[in-house]
């Protein structure tokens, strides 16, 4: 039965400045995953060790940390696959509240400015529509909201921006390519949404823990519907004549 | 929306010292120079020079197409700009808490919101690649003769065909991925399998990008061997017609 | 006299604890009717255990079958609860089902869609017909993200991360609540009219069991202490198939849709028990049929080493298991490193959902405390002695919808209270007298020993002396509840939240343990090896009540359903049986 | 090809041509130059090239 250190970083900001990494032997199990490791420590050494957790089935997303400086959920992070030294730090990009455990409420403070779901005027209820046409947006509704790809994007974890980031663009998307949504939201994007500081890097989509293709299928079609609002004089002469492009 | 406390320490890129970029500018200088000092115009034995195939002045607009394309946008923001170094680096904070400057895509690199208009040129150019292998081929009068470098000027016209259409901007105009509801406008069954079916070309995007612009130097070089009359051809097909 | 402690109050109409799908529910209700709303909830939002819901919701819009209707389902869900359920309510739930799913429609959800462009319904144990409207394997991911985005556009105040630890009531009428914001690590008064519960099941009373870290029964626990009746508290389902290998997975949930695809029950010698249990239903009879035969083969024996006994889809082939259940594919890749298209899964029985809860009023959803409502899981009477796969989550959004409009309409009429300060004084000093005690016990530890003692001796099948073992092991943690205690302040303490939550765990186990003694049969999800059969002198509800620190407990009659319901209910034992 | 060799995958490509078309100056400019040596310079180059290409299709960096 080998044993595995965990070195967690300590902190309270609003208590003192100071940080510091504790380090706990924890006995192993098989099949033991990084947050049984935690609570081991959390039940048996430390209770004040403050972690956030809820399904433990990478199904709620709350557990959301840095485990040997990757982003990852520590539900769905298996001891074995880190090696003898396991440092686990929280989230960088949101400010701390207390050890691993990070403050995400702005998050919905965002959320709260996007322009929710609104059909068109004259949609038939109960509302019909093809299996094939739900697909794309179905994708992003699989988001647990755990945060890893706003954490790992640089924009928002180095500079200071009014970029929604990238886990909102994906909430968009899903709004945007409902088949029944009745309005566009690339101006809020282009405008409030702050698109245009993202670069391309994909360093969210190599993170999302469950395989949505981020930059792929939400944000460079994003970054194309503001490209034909703004800067595309051609796009929008064609629409003028034809009138049908964008429906 | 996401105001940290950082400041951001205003210099632009490319003032910034930085060797990866310059080495980049550098190696650009040489290889643009060696396209005009000893041009290839013109067929050699047969094969035209994919950099020269309608005129050596559609280089900067092919140039212009390769950097906005969305696959290399990665590339060169990560190695060339360090916009991130990697993925989830830890923070470079300048002496009080400033941060290198960043404009993302609203300063200099806004231009590559004009991808689309390059991917115009760029189908437009394909044309010309297929016809260099036809002319590859019936190059000796009254024989058809198939040859190592015709083959790789198909599989160069083939992979750049791949690449244009699997770009990104390609799927929002052209297989309409602006349509939110395929089913509700007028022939969106089918437009909805060529979707489908670009969707599938557009998760390999990045590979069809990168090998494409190998194949596309690779052929270059190769018919400056021969030119300089390094023995690399092969012909496996050669019959009267 | 200005307490001597910090804290900041919040005042609103409606105060709801619990943001899963019913809170969020009956935010949205109250807020539509100009109520000022405070949703307070103990995980973030958007986190709570509905998020975790697979198999879909129950309704009969009949786009699959044509020829289902209320009354089908009405059946459907009375027989399958055993006759205890309080009949008025499963009549609204089954008439009001249908609007609730198109209303989730409206607010932006995407189900999954027929060919002919209307909702999918799929088949699930004991419906007669399909009627599963669902999302994938992730229907409880999709509307709690639709009820977020909707709460999140109105202008209801949201405090997550909040732990509710008292309700306080004024001669039988609620004034408000005292908590604590984990984040802050700051004291909260909340003031207001009417009050709703929705806090969701107590499956961590258990140590083998799918419900998150959140499902403790607090919102049960702290009603009860404010006078509030609670019903059926020994009525726990077991969910069949819960994963077993390994630990630290034990419990997780392995959705029915496996055995509804085809999947097969083996035991340790490969033979197909449930044809000889249940020849006609097989592996897809009620859960609690299908429970207590998997614990009868482990426990003659005939389970794996692991205590567990197999569950094949391997015959199905992996493009078909990776089309219908991929999220069953990679959790047993991710957590057991198992591949279900080529090797067998171990699974056991798992505490599921508890059908037991707050006493409410079929309409209004309030209780015997004015001004105190509750909805969903926390709430009992729908469900009966066992649930129905698929009724809990149009359950949340029926009476979520009617707690928000009962308690709209309530505090029309009721006045705001003000909390004194002495109260508020003598719950913060009992909050904070947890972390200043001199070497406390750790409080996980008699956590562990009563998770322990539930899980062995109240598990599937009971009798009196297991029965009685649990209650002793209960009463022994509570003599040295007042040594428990944990260092540290009061921001993001798990120690001191596990202090809190174990006082209301024992008070909830000890109900359940005293009613599971008490209702001496097998009924539903409550079996007795002792009592085997149902008789009929027990239908009769179990209903617990504070009275001056004495819990009273009395057997209440069920209410029978009028005639016409009769009529529906004899067609459908014919054509269930 | 491991994850973290694709990183090269452009200087392998930069040096491979690099050293190719300095080979090609050298020729058309006539440097007097053994002929070895442009041989071997130029099939490392090429090797370089290959390789930079077979990185590069290895796995998506």
């Amino acid at each position: 039965m080998h044993e595995v250190v965990l070195r967690i970083k300590r902190s309270e900001p609003s208590v003192s400045a100071e940080t510091r990494f504790d380090e706990f032997k924890v006995p192993v199990e098989e099949g033991m995953v990084v947050l049984d490791a935690v609570h081991y420590v959390e039940q048996n050494i430390d209770p004040t060790l403050g972690v956030r957790w809820n399904c433990k089935a990478a199904r709620c997303g709350s557990c959301a940390a840095e485990i040997n400086g990757r982003p990852k959920l520590m539900c769905k992070t298996r001891v074995e696959s880190m090696g003898d030294k396991i440092t686990i730090e929280p989230m960088r990009a949101f400010p701390v509240v207390k050890d691993l455990v990070t403050d995400v409420s702005h998050n919905f403070e965002i959320a709260r400015k996007i322009p929710p779901f609104t059909p068109k005027k004259d949609t038939p209820t109960p509302f019909l529509m093809q299996q094939s046409d739900i697909l794309r947006s179905k994708e992003f509704r699989t988001c647990i909201e755990c945060f890893l790809c706003q954490d790992v994007c640089h924009v928002i974890r180095e500079h200071n921006s009014d970029y929604v980031g990238p886990k909102h663009v994906v909430k968009i998307a899903s709004l945007d390519m409902h088949p029944l949504d009745g309005i566009d939201r690339s101006n809020f994007m282009h405008s409030d949404g702050g698109l245009g500081y993202c670069d391309i890097t994909k360093c969210c989509q190599e993170t999302c823990p469950e395989d949505i293709k981020i930059t792929d299928n939400a944000i460079i079609p994003e970054k194309e519907r503001i490209v034909d609002h703004v800067y595309d004089p051609l796009g929008r002469l064609i629409h003028r004549i034809r009138g049908s492009r964008w429906q | 929306m996401f105001k940290t406390e950082r400041k951001q320490g205003w210099f632009p890129e490319f003032t910034e010292l930085n060797w990866r970029f310059w080495s980049f500018v550098i190696l650009l200088i040489m290889s643009l120079g060696a396209l005009t000092w000893f041009p290839v115009t013109g067929t050699f034995e047969g094969y035209t020079d994919p950099f020269y195939s309608p005129t050596l002045l559609v280089i900067p607009l092919i140039a212009a197409f390769r950097l906005s394309c969305y696959a290399y946008r990665k590339d060169y923001y990560r190695h060339v700009f360090k916009h991130p170094q990697a993925c989830a680096t830890g923070i470079r904070e300048g002496k009080n808490g400033e941060t290198r400057g960043y404009s993302g895509e609203k300063g200099f690199f806004a231009l590559n919101n004009y991808h689309r208009y390059f991917l115009y040129v760029g189908i437009a150019i394909l044309p010309f690649f297929y016809y260099d292998f036809g002319v590859s081929l019936f190059y000796e009068p009254g024989y058809f003769v198939l040859r190592l470098g015709s083959i790789l000027l198909i599989v160069n016209a083939l992979l750049l065909t791949l690449w244009t259409i699997s770009c990104h901007a390609f799927r929002h105009v052209f297989v309409r991925g602006q349509l939110d509801c395929f089913s509700c406008s007028l022939g969106g069954k089918t437009m909805k399998k060529l979707y489908d079916g670009q969707s599938f070309l557009n998760r390999y995007h990045e590979q069809f990008a990168f090998i494409s612009l190998i194949i596309v130097v690779g052929v270059d070089l190769y018919i400056r061997a021969l030119m300089v009359g390094l023995p690399v051809d092969f012909t496996f097909l050669k019959f009267a017609i | 006299m200005a307490s001597n402690h910090e804290y900041s109050k919040v005042e609103s109409d409606v105060l709801i604890i619990g943001a899963g799908g019913a809170g969020l529910r009956a935010a949205i209700e109250a807020s539509e009717n100009k109520k000022s709303v405070v949703i307070v909830s103990k995980s973030i939002l958007g986190k709570a255990h509905t998020v975790m819901a697979e198999g879909g919701m129950a309704a009969s819009l009949g786009n699959v079958d044509k020829q289902d209707s209320w009354k089908v389902h009405f059946a459907d869900t009375y027989i399958e609860g055993v006759y205890i359920n309080n009949w008025k309510m499963v009549e609204i739930f089954s008439k009001e089902a249908a609007d609730r799913v198109y209303e989730l429609e409206r607010f932006g959800a995407l189900f999954d869609r027929t060919a002919d462009g209307k909702i999918l319904q799929r088949a699930f144990g004991a419906h007669t017909y399909r009627r599963l409207c669902h999302v994938g394997d992730k229907t409880g991911l999709e509307l709690i993200r639709t009820l977020e985005d909707k709460v999140l556009h109105t202008d209801t105040r949201i405090l997550d991360e909040v732990v509710v630890t008292k309700i306080v009531t004024e001669d039988g009428k609620v004034k408000g609540a005292i908590g604590f914001s984990m984040r802050e690590g700051r004291f909260y008064v909340f003031q207001c009219k009417a009050l709703i519960i929705a806090t969701g099941g107590l499956g961590r009373l258990f140590k083998v069991t799918s419900n998150s870290w959140e499902s403790t029964g607090d919102g049960l626990a702290i009603a009860f202490r404010a006078g509030a009746e609670l019903r059926d508290m020994e009525m726990v389902q077991f969910h069949p198939t819960g994963m077993v290998w390994p630990p630290s997975v034990r419990g997780l949930l392995v959705t029915e849709g496996v055995r509804g695809e085809g999947g097969i029950l083996l035991n340790k010698e490969g033979e197909r028990f449930m044809l000889r249990y249940s020849p006609k239903k097989k592996e897809l009879d009620a859960r609690d049929v299908v429970a207590r035969c998997i614990y009868r083969e482990i426990t003659e024996g005939r389970g794996t080493e692991h205590g567990a006994v197999y569950l094949d889809i391997t015959h199905k082939g992996y493009k078909f298991i990776m089309d219908k259940l991929p999220s069953m594919y990679n959790q047993f890749k991710d957590f057991a490193g198992v591949d279900i298209s080529k090797e067998k899964m171990e699974v056991a029985p798992t505490v599921h959902y508890h059908m037991g809860g707050i006493k409410v009023e079929p309409e209004t959803e309030a209780t015997n405390v004015s001004g105190l409502f509750a909805a969903g899981e926390a709430a009992c009477g729908l469900h009966g002695a066992n649930r129905l796969g698929g009724n809990s989550l149009t359950d949340l959004l029926v009476f979520g919808r009617r707690a928000g409009l009962g308690a709209s309409h309530y505090s029309d009429s009721a006045r705001m209270g003000t909390i004194d300060e002495k109260e508020i004084n003598d719950e913060i000093e009992r909050i904070e007298a947890f972390t200043s005690k001199k070497n406390p016990t750790n409080p996980y530890e008699l956590i562990e020993q009563l998770r322990q003692a539930m899980s062995s001796k109240v598990g599937i099948v009971r009798n009196e002396k297991d029965l009685n073992d649990a209650l002793a092991v209960i009463n022994q943690i509570k003599g040295k509840l007042d040594k428990i205690g944990v260092a540290g302040g009061v921001r993001f303490n798990p120690g001191l939240i596990a202090c809190l939550e174990l006082q209301n765990m024992i008070q909830n186990a000890e109900l359940l343990v005293r009613a599971a003694i008490e209702r001496k049969e097998s009924r539903g999800a409550h079996t007795r090896s002792d009592y085997p059969g149902t008789n009929d002198e027990f239908l009769k509800n179990i209903v617990f009540r504070l009275e001056n620190g004495q819990i009273k407990m009395n057997m209440e009659p069920v209410m029978k359903p009028p005639k016409e319901l009769q009529e529906i209910l004899l067609e459908g034992e014919k054509t269930n049986a | 090809m491991s994850e973290n060799a694709a990183r090269y995958r452009y200087p392998l490509f930069f040096v491979g041509s690099f050293l190719m078309l300095i080979m090609a100056f050298f020729l058309h400019f006539g440097v007097e130059v053994q002929e070895l040596y442009i041989e071997i310079i130029v099939l490392v180059g090429f090797v370089l090239f290959v390789m930079s290409m077979v990185v590069g299709l290895g796995s998506k960096e």
